[in-house]
């Protein structure tokens, strides 16, 4: 059981981190802020959120699942608020051409 | 070489730093700046003491972090007092220096709220 | 077990670091502010790493105010970024 | 070297490199964004260093109500920054005081290497301390009774600041509130973001205050982040900053040390002097003064972010 439960870690950890490499790829090498944002919000949602889920089998208990999983929740809200934030900036700043 | 030495030296090459900044930038944010980065190499020379007082059953010795934390709240308020002086002088001058030779600007009155 | 979380949160230190170079590079600190926003994920998603491997008793508490905290400075750049817009066009509603 | 030693160097490097540019950076935004960066990495620091309580307090105090305080001066200090490189020190004059910075660096890090293992403490007074408390977090119980005094008066510091801050308003604000006002009309997202996330930093602040007795957390950072989710809505002009001359508005910022004060005073009377409780209601007293601390620390760090009323009060 506890083998199955590593494994699972293992993967989605892994996986986790590849979007986080990912979303670095694309902030560095995409062309333009809003691509740029794009990739961003890849590594924000993805990355993390599979670690969490990779984390909840090593979790100890009810409350330190729940606390995972809040972070996550509160990392995907303040990712999802600030990419329009940050959106809506740079079209004021730039009108569409 | 352990986690705690390894900080402190982080912490005495942050106050190098710091100190560093604080002398040679002219601009006074710099200088704020550059003093909160002082300030938390302190405290992270602080963090090895309390690392090395492990004692009595505790991973670190808590009159140190203690000290960090109130440390840390006063740092604070000091920044933000110089923020606010510093907002206030730009408001009332325009320039952000006390020299008293320094060319005279017109006060600057987008200074905004 | 502890040995891969930590390589893990190594490894997401670093990609997250290497993005950080958009600090340097720029150009409009917009780009600085989503590197700072990749910063704060990444440091969250180590912490759980370190903290499920070292197992020190209330890391989670501190992700959880990283998490809280996550969206402050972008929110605090993109107000100050665009400041006056609304600010006088519309009388202050409520009294 | 194990994997630990290696992210902890790798941690380290990636502190210093950040610091570096905070410093070398030429626009000030530039720099005050590092810092928030560096912020972060150095709560991991901390809990590297098992000083989670230290990690939450940097965490929310030092790279985020303070990050916000310097990202808004930095934004309203933009066209400030060229006239003032025109006082930059000369090449030599730099280089001697970057000599005087490595030798100070030096030193200090010969001190750090030189320090004896284990170092003196004073763990076991803490400890010692800890059971009259009945607290199982023995850095709340030196916060609030091991060294209860220093606490006071860093309580205090922070309503002088606060008085500071005030007392550089023009007349004609006096009274007035500072800050952006309220709008009836708000950008969409970043409303939303403070109706959801503030009840939620509520809960979460109010959550590491109360378990502050026995784990890590208490007053200060629970108040952090309560103070956090204020400014929140405050940013997101929900609401508006209230009147500095609003009674409640003191009576909130003077909380905690006045009840910090008068059940210290009442020390004298009931227990064995100044700032001491009886045995037996130690915990609960702690825990009345620490919810009078945070809310407190919840209106004063605001209030400081905020800034000086910058608006004429409403007749």
């Amino acid at each position: 059981m506890s083998t199955i439960a590593d494994v699972f870690t293992v993967v989605a950890i892994c996986t986790g981190s590849f979007f986080f490499m990912a979303g670095t790829v694309g902030l560095l090498r995409f062309p333009d802020a809003l691509t740029r944002l794009h990739a961003l919000t890849k590594a924000d949602n993805l990355g993390l959120g599979l670690i969490v889920l990779g984390l909840l089998p090593q979790a100890d208990g009810m409350l330190g699942a729940l606390k995972l999983i809040a972070v996550w929740a509160l990392v995907q809200l303040a990712g999802a608020t600030v990419a329009q934030l940050i959106a809506h900036a740079l079209l004021r700043k730039r009108p569409p051409t | 070489m352990s986690t705690a030495i390894l900080a402190g030296l982080t912490g005495a090459a942050l106050i190098g730093l710091g100190l560093y900044g604080l002398i040679t930038h002219p601009h006074p944010l710099r200088k704020i700046l550059a003093f909160n980065l002082l300030g938390s190499g302190v405290f992270l020379i602080f963090g090895i003491i309390a690392r090395k007082g492990a004692a009595a059953g505790f991973a670190a010795d808590p009159v140190p972090q203690a000290m960090v934390i109130t440390g840390i709240v006063v740092a604070f308020s000091a920044t933000a007092l110089a923020v606010a002086l510093l907002l206030r002088l730009v408001q009332e001058t325009g320039r952000t220096t006390l020299r008293p030779d320094a060319p005279a600007k017109p006060p600057d009155a987008g200074a905004d709220a | 077990m502890s040995e891969f979380l930590l390589a893990a949160a190594g490894f997401i230190l670093l990609t997250v670091a290497v993005g950080l170079v958009r600090i340097l590079r720029g150009p409009g600190n917009v780009d600085r502010t989503m590197a700072v926003q990749l910063l704060g994920t990444g440091s969250i998603a180590s912490l759980l790493l370190v903290a499920a491997a070292t197992g020190v008793r209330g890391a989670e508490d501190v992700a959880l105010g990283l998490a809280l905290l996550a969206a402050f400075a972008s929110v605090a750049f993109v107000n100050s970024a665009a400041p006056s817009e609304p600010d006088n066009s519309e009388p202050a509603a409520g009294e | 070297m194990t994997v630990l030693q290696a992210l902890d160097i790798g941690l380290a490097a990636l502190v210093l490199a950040v610091a570096g540019w905070t410093i070398v950076a030429r626009e000030a935004f530039a720099a005050v964004v590092g810092y928030v960066a560096y912020g972060l990495l150095l709560s991991l620091v901390w809990v590297r260093l098992f000083a989670v309580d230290v990690a939450l307090t940097e965490a929310a105090i030092g790279s985020g109500v303070t990050g916000v305080l310097l990202i808004s001066a930095a934004a309203r200090l933009r066209k400030t920054e060229a006239p003032a490189t025109d006082e930059r020190l000369g090449a030599p004059l730099r280089l001697l005081a970057g000599t005087v910075c490595a030798v100070v660096a030096a030193a200090l890090a010969a001190v750090v290497l030189l320090m004896p293992d284990p170092g003196s403490t004073l763990a076991p007074e803490a400890a010692q301390h800890l059971a009259e408390t009945g607290l199982g977090n023995p850095i709340t119980a030196v916060l609030i009774s091991y060294r209860a005094f220093d606490t006071m008066l860093e309580k205090v510091v922070l309503i002088l600041a606060v008085i500071g801050v005030w007392s550089l308003a023009p007349d004609r604000y006096w009274g007035g509130a500072p800050g952006p006002q309220r709008v009836a009309r708000h950008e969409g997202a970043l409303a939303f973001l403070a109706q959801l996330l503030a009840p939620l930093g509520i809960v979460v602040g109010v959550h590491i205050f109360w378990v502050g007795a026995d784990e890590p957390g208490g007053a200060f950072q629970g108040g952090a982040i309560l103070a956090a989710m204020w400014m929140i809505v405050m940013m997101a002009r929900l609401v508006e900053a209230p009147s500095i001359s609003a009674l409640w508005l003191r009576l909130t910022l003077v909380a905690g040390p006045v009840v910090f004060l008068a059940i210290g005073v009442l020390g004298f009377a009931v227990a064995s002097g100044f700032l001491t409780y009886p045995t037996g209601f130690a915990k609960p007293l702690i825990l009345f003064i620490e919810a009078f601390m945070t809310l407190s620390i919840a209106a004063t760090l605001p209030m400081l972010v905020m800034g000086p009323p910058s608006r004429p009060p409403r007749p």
